[in-house]
């Protein structure tokens, strides 16, 4: 048993690691948020070019044929750096024409970087339930027709291909769009992280092509249930990165700041936040890297492994970011302080793909209700 | 033990609603967050300060004598309270008239009384308050900020920080090291000095959420003529510390209301909003959170209304302050994340309800570090109400 | 407007402290709690002579005609003091039988001290939902039968009376027993709480004749209400009692007690804790205080105020023992240390009457649903 | 990364697996809760680990010269979790096998691990610990108890606490001051010490719950040869230390499934239990306690393995051990408090359920201060794995 990442995982932390070291330090994150799009396309195609963005998947599907846990590295170190950009809408949309088969012509632009996707899930009652899914696909010679409205779309304000999660005749409907098809108008709203843009996406009356109809009833859903299981485990990875920057940021801020004529990081009240930060920061890694290897190695497991997980996490994440500006004072509260990119990116993640409660409802229904 | 109004904070009430009804202005399109009203707007809470004047409800808990209502902390805390469910606009005086003005007349010259008592009442003159350094924030004692005495004028030099309207501020209490051989509580001096007073640079300091809450200040040579001395030279730790629990008396009733609205907001969200297919004030999970929310709050107005009472007995503010503080501060904050909870995916949008949930839940984590941390507010709970040792 | 003690009830007050310091210090608590009734019957007569069996009732029900604010003084001295015995379970009964009309021949001697009494009300499912009573009660001549077990009956094993509360043909039925009646079974449960007596009572067909029928239908459910929230009342200024001697001997414990060169009070982690504990005192104490008021002079807002105090004191009073323990240590941990005294009068407390969940429950049924 | 076990592991486990459905004895009805089965309970305990030793599953991490199986720390992970598992009785002899043996292989004289190992292997010499003091809780070096030295014996005379076993214990690893003008971590001896030596009284001290679980040990002019000194004399707090670490190696793996049977047990009761009229588990206000409880655990049971895969590779167990203390000691008692919730007004009664609900609830205030407080854990997390400078 070995409960760690393998020497080849070490060396692509390293590597990803330092490529954002480089290549997006906070100052460049900032400009970038304050655009519209978020998207840098130097830094989008140094991702591409290493593969991140089918690192996970079969290569005959595009990918690396690396698993989920380096999946699960390089989202951390996007977490830590404060990665911005279409990351999780083109992973998401990726992974899940990859579970729907692969066959699909959307699939390989999104994993060699020519195209950015989203998934378009949530409608207006906000639910991460696909079973509250309402917007209608009507069956249309091969194809469908698309009507309604999908909020929170992470990325489709910059994505060339929006899966949208349907309710056709027979259940769910998973349909592959290009944004510039007639009807499809994307809005963008303004939100708490700029560094991961949201957009509504209304479909007026779209018409999808056969070749756009990724998925219908059970495979859709099975498709659906495991892209959920991978981005929900970017989103965790990226918190984690975060925890961990705001934990390090933290015990140093509190090793050189003085009050009283003491470095304050000498006060146990101090000293106790930050132990509790390590704690669970690193019960997150326990329980993300362990969701990461089961979604792998142990399908049967994945769904409450990841459950626990978002639980684990979103709570810890939060508990974290608050302990973290308690322990910088004043200053981790203004805008010039990096302290503040991570806070909010931990919150909207805290809500991506559902919070501790609505987990902790999926971890009731696994372990007890079976 | 009556928890009624007397029939002379009865009448007090009524006459104050009746006047709020009379004289309350209409609602202003202005805001601060707008460079180009924040004039429009400052102009408009200068109005109503007038006017709360010129009704006689400017400082109404200051003495008769220095042209305050004399007005006892229970009738203090029923016009916060009145104000606050009347939404009236905000009192751009509040640092004058519950922090300043106090301090000048307990401590201040008669010339000092006389220069600058009517116009905190008035409204004419804003002030902002130049406690806080860079290096001195939980440990005021520690400020760095120089002030040296060249004939009739001390000359300063220094930064301040977090400070509240310093950029529309007409004066500044200000807290400055003028003997650096002393002990630290012991070299500071505290000055009355003219915002318009060359060498003082302001500059907004914006906060997490984007919003310019706060400014810094810099002092280079400043001259500030002697008799500006509020107190005696050197004395200035006192002075502050007067002004400080000045400021705790206050005991947070005008915030019981605003923090009641936003439950009350929560609720008007929780009844729209869906959980599992059904409104999320149904929901059983959300019920508890809510219901917890509300038994906080609900504590929170009967701790505020057992210290006004005891308060107005003793006429003393005690450390019992920090407790009303740790109280509100972390009341705020949990409630924040049940608002978060509530609204769901909605809570991020900058745009949803005018943007006010990612505000609240934002500022909210300044409470607990803003006028003493929840850790100095333990610790002065644990020295100086319990009685335990100094633990530093 | 007045939030204090008045000066009569300041005096109460220290007469209650003077009489418990005297006559009932944790010696006499321990002797008592080992016996089967936790009853001695001097202290019992001390107590019915200063008339705080009938302190709140009106002098026409053999009450001494105060309020029920002064009734809280008094609780509050017997929780500070761990006093064991049927005071509970005899006030209950007593404000029972005083709200549904006072004329009951069983009241008075409940209030001068010549009976205990008990109420009835759980049964197996433990719920302390008056809509959950099952317990049958069958009209007979001009009274009832009555059949059926109830459970967590405080004070039980000694009353002299009681009252049981059972579901006839049109809604509740409150009926007074007596304990020797034919077909009444009490018997003892043994639980954590060994000042304050459970036990188990079953009726085998018990008939009741009319003049044991205190009240039915609504006259029934609204007498029982309103004595439900004194009795909460009572248990809640009980724990504020033993919450402020928790409070007071961890903080003078942590003034002499050295570890480390130093008083452990010195140490920031244990200051904090006991501002924390002096925090969730005082708030017991406004909720309750007030509870206590309104229980009296605003009828309308009692309900609300006392489910209010419930949650806020049924969580704080743990917490408060919690960290009383820790403040200790191992020695807070030992049976020879009376601080388990109060810690488990605690945990009984949070339990009766309902716990912070079901009163928050209560809270959100009168503020949102209203 | 892979959490799978390694072909070996299984081995292990599928030979342990065997071995245990041969050997495991039948439950016993005797226990230490009455006294007059006591004697017969311990007779039964000495005879499970006779036959443990005989199966060579004794000392299983110890290294093969000195009897033991050279076991890793997973293959002694995996060895607790399926004694746990198999509901096998608890082992006597694990102050014994887990601290005092270790640190005698690793700082004891040829002598002394001649004399002593092999006892403690075959279960027939039960060890107990003598560390705590009244006055020397958290503060370990602060310990009292002296022993001077008159020829070749030391005299010692003092007081321990919190000494579990002692009853029944042959011999006791105990640390005791040898030098009164030395600093205080510098004076302390360990001092392997037979319980039979005259002079020696043990009182069982009862817990809050009314068991006894721990004991009381006086020391009157006990008498103990200088060979005995483990270690060398004024070295001691060093042997402590070592011993400590060993015993934090432990990391909970057993306890892993302790609380997970609890957890089921309660899972139990809350398909019994109704709550306004179905049952409990349907409750969507306790299925989100009993889910927060899951996950708790599944985290602290990812967080030990994942520390035992590091330990293994690096062989020291580190201060990581206070992590995994802090967590199962805080999780434990959150746990006990929702069972408490989920049994409702069952919760109370020392009858229920052979009165587990109780014990578990008030034993487990024991948790957050045996072995290192909470706060101490904090300590050390803080200053030995974050750096940051010492608090006190």
């Amino acid at each position: 048993m070995e409960f760690d990442l393998s020497k080849p995982q070490k060396l692509l932390q390293k590597s990803a690691r330092d490529v954002f070291a480089r290549e997006c330090p906070a100052k460049r994150v900032r400009e970038l948020m304050a655009t519209d799009t978020a998207l840098d396309a130097k830094l989008w195609s140094t991702v591409a070019d290493q593969g991140w963005l089918g690192i996970h998947l079969d290569e005959s599907h595009g990918g690396l044929g690396l698993g989920t846990v380096d999946l699960a590295v390089v989202a951390e170190e996007m977490g830590r750096a404060c990665f911005p950009g279409p990351f999780l809408g083109t992973v998401w949309a990726a992974t899940l024409l990859s579970a729907a088969g692969g066959k699909s012509k959307f699939l390989e632009p999104l994993t060699t970087g020519a195209a950015k996707g989203a998934v378009a899930l949530l409608e207006a009652d906000g639910s991460w339930n696909p079973d509250h899914v309402q917007l209608k696909a009507t069956a249309a010679g091969g194809g469908y027709k698309l009507t309604g409205r999908k909020a929170f779309v992470s990325d489709a304000n910059v994505a060339d291909t929006i899966v949208c999660v349907a309710r056709g005749a027979d259940g769910l409907v998973l349909l592959a769009v290009s944004a510039k098809d007639p009807g499809v108008k994307i809005t963008p709203t303004s939100a708490l992280d700029q560094t991961r843009k949201l957009a509504d996406v209304t479909f007026e009356g779209v018409s999808v092509a056969a070749d756009g109809v990724i998925a219908t009833g059970e495979a859709a859903r099975k498709a659906l249930d495991h892209s959920l299981q991978v981005a929900t485990l970017v989103t965790a990875a990226d918190m984690l990165g975060g925890m961990q920057w705001i934990l390090a940021d933290s015990v140093e801020y509190a090793k050189t700041r003085q009050q009283f004529g003491k470095v304050i990081g000498s006060f146990q009240a101090v000293q106790h936040m930050c132990a509790d930060m390590l704690l669970w920061t690193e019960s997150s890694r326990s329980a993300i890297y362990y969701a990461a290897w089961a979604l792998g190695a142990e399908p049967a497991s994945a769904a409450s492994a990841i459950a626990n997980a978002k639980v684990y996490v979103s709570d810890a994440s939060r508990e974290v970011a608050n302990r973290g500006v308690q322990v910088h004072g004043g200053i981790g509260f203004t805008w010039e302080h990096d302290l503040q990119l991570y806070y909010k990116r931990s919150k909207a993640s805290e809500i991506l793909f559902g919070d501790a409660t609505y987990h902790r409802e999926q971890v009731a229904a696994l372990a007890f209700d079976a | 033990m009556d928890l009624g109004l007397t029939p002379s904070e009865q009448k007090f009430r009524d006459e104050l609603r009746t006047w709020l009804k009379a004289n309350l202005p209409p609602k202003t399109s202005h805001s601060v967050k707008n460079a180009a009203s924040a004039a429009a707007y400052h102009a408009y809470l200068k109005d109503w300060q007038r006017k709360l004047y010129d009704g006689g409800y400017a400082g109404i808990n200051w003495p008769k004598e220095f042209g305050g209502r004399g007005a006892t902390f229970i009738e203090q805390a029923i016009f916060q309270e009145e104000l606050a469910l009347a939404d009236a606009p905000e009192r751009m005086g509040t640092i004058g008239q519950g922090l300043v003005g106090p301090t000048i007349i307990t401590v201040g010259t008669e010339e000092q009384k006389k220069r600058y008592l009517p116009g905190i009442l008035s409204g004419d003159e804003v002030w902002c308050q130049g406690f806080s350094e860079p290096n001195a924030g939980s440990d005021l004692a520690s400020l760095e900020t120089k002030a040296v005495l060249e004939g009739d004028e001390f000359i300063v030099n220094g930064q301040k920080i977090w400070t509240s309207y310093a950029h529309i501020a007409d004066l500044c209490m200000l807290v400055v090291r003028t003997d650096t051989s002393a002990a630290k509580h012991k070299g500071l001096t505290c000055l009355l000095v003219d915002m318009k007073t060359p060498g003082i640079t302001v500059r907004p300091l914006k906060m997490m959420s984007g919003d310019a809450g706060f400014n810094e200040m810099f002092f280079s040579n400043v001259r500030v003529p002697a008799s500006c001395v509020l107190g005696a030279v050197n004395e200035g730790w006192h002075v502050a510390i007067t002004a400080l629990s000045n400021e705790r008396a206050n005991l947070g009733t005008g915030l019981y209301v605003m923090f009641k609205r936003n439950l009350e907001a929560v609720l008007v969200q929780a009844r729209e909003m869906k959980r599992h297919g059904k409104p999320a004030i149904e929901d059983p999970v959300l019920r508890q959170k809510l219901a917890q929310a509300h038994v906080d709050l609900e504590v929170f107005r009967l701790n505020t209304t057992r210290a006004l009472s005891q308060l107005n007995k003793t006429g003393i503010p005690g450390p019992e302050g920090s407790i009303q503080k740790l109280y509100w501060s972390e009341l705020n904050q949990r409630n924040a994340q049940i608002a978060m909870e509530v609204l769901g995916p909605y809570a991020q949008l900058t745009e949803f309800d005018s943007g006010r949930w990612i505000y609240n839940y934002l500022r909210c984590r300044g409470n607990t570090i803003e006028a003493g941390t929840s850790e100095v507010q333990r610790n002065i709970i644990a020295q100086r109400v319990l009685g335990l040792p100094r633990s530093y």
